[in-house]
């Protein structure tokens, strides 16, 4: 076994192999022996193969760069008036990288020696907010990122064929009301996400949605969910025996529900 | 405060020492905490933690504080005081801007696609799409451009310079692509919705409002 | 308690009295909370605000408590002292952000040269960096800013409340400095400390919510 697949897996890409190569070699960063570094560098990349490591694409560029820089320092000098004094060091952009890359990564590891919230330091628990009790107001705090990524949820949801024809019959809110406390009964709660598996249809997923509305409308059960994005679980809201005592819950639905939503399509 | 100092050997902490750890347990909680628990964590036996917990209630009782130490459910927690649940109703109330998933799928169409109809709307979400609508207007996010010269004259809706400040963009055309966000994901599983975006952004759009 | 009774007509409640209320404001709220937000829920004046929050801060210095006072995202928030970390982990209500070599880096640079393009980062950073990206938006410590104002139009990135939050720092211009220059021979020290620091910083970077 080779002991560079360790040391490997720690480069982050190729600024930081140099910087590794330079630190270890001992080399002045302001006058880079590039002939040494590239060899150093190759070096790594041929280890890299051996052990069957996919050599990333920006690690065999940076190869590229070395050589090309190399081959200029050994090209007799062409003074160009144009250029500055510093470009005429084909290095110079290379050390300016290397510099600039070293600072960030400083600063990072000094970030992170910081006390962080929910590592060291802990803030006191809010309260879970119930989900759907206040839709409108909602509980999401938003930037462009939610925004593009709500847009991307739509697209990726209308891509499959729509279905125009919805077929009443088949489908009814109460029905649905039912089935999902029946499945919630003896549990706990249940992923939100679990309601719409196993390849229902778009209007069968309306008339889930609709039933969901209508038994937190009740209050019979609750949404809660721990994170932005988390799972959202369904809790019943009283114990399930006790609704039993309720005789249907038929009664209590509004009748026009299912009709109302429809009236869209 | 009265200090209680153990001289027992046995603990690795003394009731002064910790107290304050036992307020921090208590005040990081995502509810009420059992003295066992907290027992259990550190370590140590019942018994410490609540004479931590009795020197806790008396620091309270001494001096001013906003909270309190109330055993509830078996455990403890630190709530506010009664008196002052008129200020802390009020701060609930002027929460910052949040949104819904429905409302935030609703905006990010109207955004992209203006100038858009009701219709057009609830065919990309599949749902009915008026309440959400009516917020956004509400909140004077989304503005109604006009009317569609098709049959049937359906309302066109656009944003407003308030979407704009809310997302602190200086102009529509700022608005992010899907096309480079999708970029942001490994792999090419995302292509197929980049041919649809961006819109084109009539700039004229919000020229009005202003 | 000595019940300071003011005579003034124009406040309704003196520092001694605002004291805990203000606490009790802190406490509640589900994140760091600006003066200025509890100035307008009170209807006083911000400065007695702030009179109210230096008590606090010298009262906490006094005696030891759980927590402390932090002044954080532009808000001030009660959280538990560093030292307990271990014990509060324990418990277990701890779901702390794991970063990864890549994600701290790429932060590092989101978070000192805002706004910036992804095209800089990965100049920056030498590797594709499209993926850390992606994760650093999904747990809201980066966000879009907008749109750069060069041809192709990239999108520009910049940190959030959230990260203010997460490394309690009360805003950007206190982030840790940049150290300009360090040898690069091994175990050497000798490190050059350069006031560089900190670009520019856009009041509405981190506006976005409260």
């Amino acid at each position: 076994m080779s002991n560079f697949d360790i040391q490997l897996e720690n480069f982050e890409g190729p600024l930081d192999l140099l910087l590794h190569l330079i630190k270890k070699h001992e080399m002045d960063i302001y006058d880079i022996p590039m002939t040494a570094i590239t060899e150093q560098y190759l070096a790594i990349l041929d280890a890299m193969k051996t052990i069957n490591l996919d050599v990333a694409g920006e690690f065999l560029l940076m190869a590229a760069t070395l050589l090309h820089i190399k081959s200029k320092q050994l090209l007799p000098k062409i003074v160009e008036e144009d250029q500055e004094e510093e470009e005429d060091d084909p290095r110079a952009e290379l050390v300016r990288r290397l510099l600039e890359y070293q600072k960030y990564k400083e600063v990072s590891q000094t970030l992170d020696s910081r006390p962080q919230l929910n590592r060291e330091i802990f803030a006191r628990v809010a309260p879970e907010p119930e989900v759907l009790e206040d839709t409108e107001s909602g509980f999401v705090a938003v930037g462009l990122f939610d925004l593009l990524e709500a847009l991307q949820e739509v697209f990726k949801e209308s891509q499959e064929p729509h279905a125009h024809e919805v077929n009443l019959e088949q489908l009814s809110v109460t029905d649905r009301i039912n089935a999902i406390l029946s499945s919630l009964q003896g549990k706990e709660s249940i992923a939100f996400v679990d309601l719409f598996s196993g390849g229902l249809k778009r209007n069968e997923m309306i008339v889930t949605f609709l039933a969901l509305l209508e038994l937190v409308k009740l209050r019979m059960v609750r949404f809660m969910q721990n994170t932005h994005h988390g799972t959202i679980w369904l809790f019943p809201a009283v114990a399930l025996d006790e609704m039993d005592a309720q005789d249907s819950v038929d009664d209590t639905l509004d009748p026009n529900v299912g009709d109302d939503t429809f009236g869209y399509s | 405060m009265i200090p209680l100092i153990r001289t027992l050997e046995m603990t690795l902490l003394d009731t002064l020492e910790l107290t304050p750890l036992i307020e921090a347990l208590i005040f990081a909680a995502d509810g009420p905490i059992k003295a066992e628990r907290m027992a259990g964590a550190l370590e140590i036996d019942q018994n410490e933690i609540m004479l931590a917990i009795e020197a806790l209630r008396e620091d309270y009782a001494e001096q001013p504080r906003g909270f309190f130490l109330q055993e509830v459910a078996g455990g403890y927690q630190l709530r506010t005081r009664p008196e002052y649940a008129d200020y802390l109703r009020k701060l609930g109330h002027s929460r910052p801007f949040k949104f819904s998933r429905p409302a935030l799928e609703t905006l990010a169409i109207i955004a992209y696609r203006q100038p858009v109809t009701r219709a057009e709307i609830e065919y990309l979400r599949g749902v009915d799409s008026g309440s959400v609508l009516k917020t956004l207007l509400e909140k004077r996010l989304v503005r109604i451009l006009g009317k569609k010269d098709v049959p049937g004259k359906p309302m066109i809706y656009g944003t407003t310079r308030e979407f704009l400040e809310l997302f602190g963009l200086p102009d529509l055309s700022s608005l992010p692509t899907l096309k480079e966000f999708s970029e942001l994901l490994p792999g090419d599983e995302n292509e197929v919705y980049t041919e649809r975006l961006p819109l084109l952004v009539n700039d004229d759009i919000i020229e009005d409002d202003n």
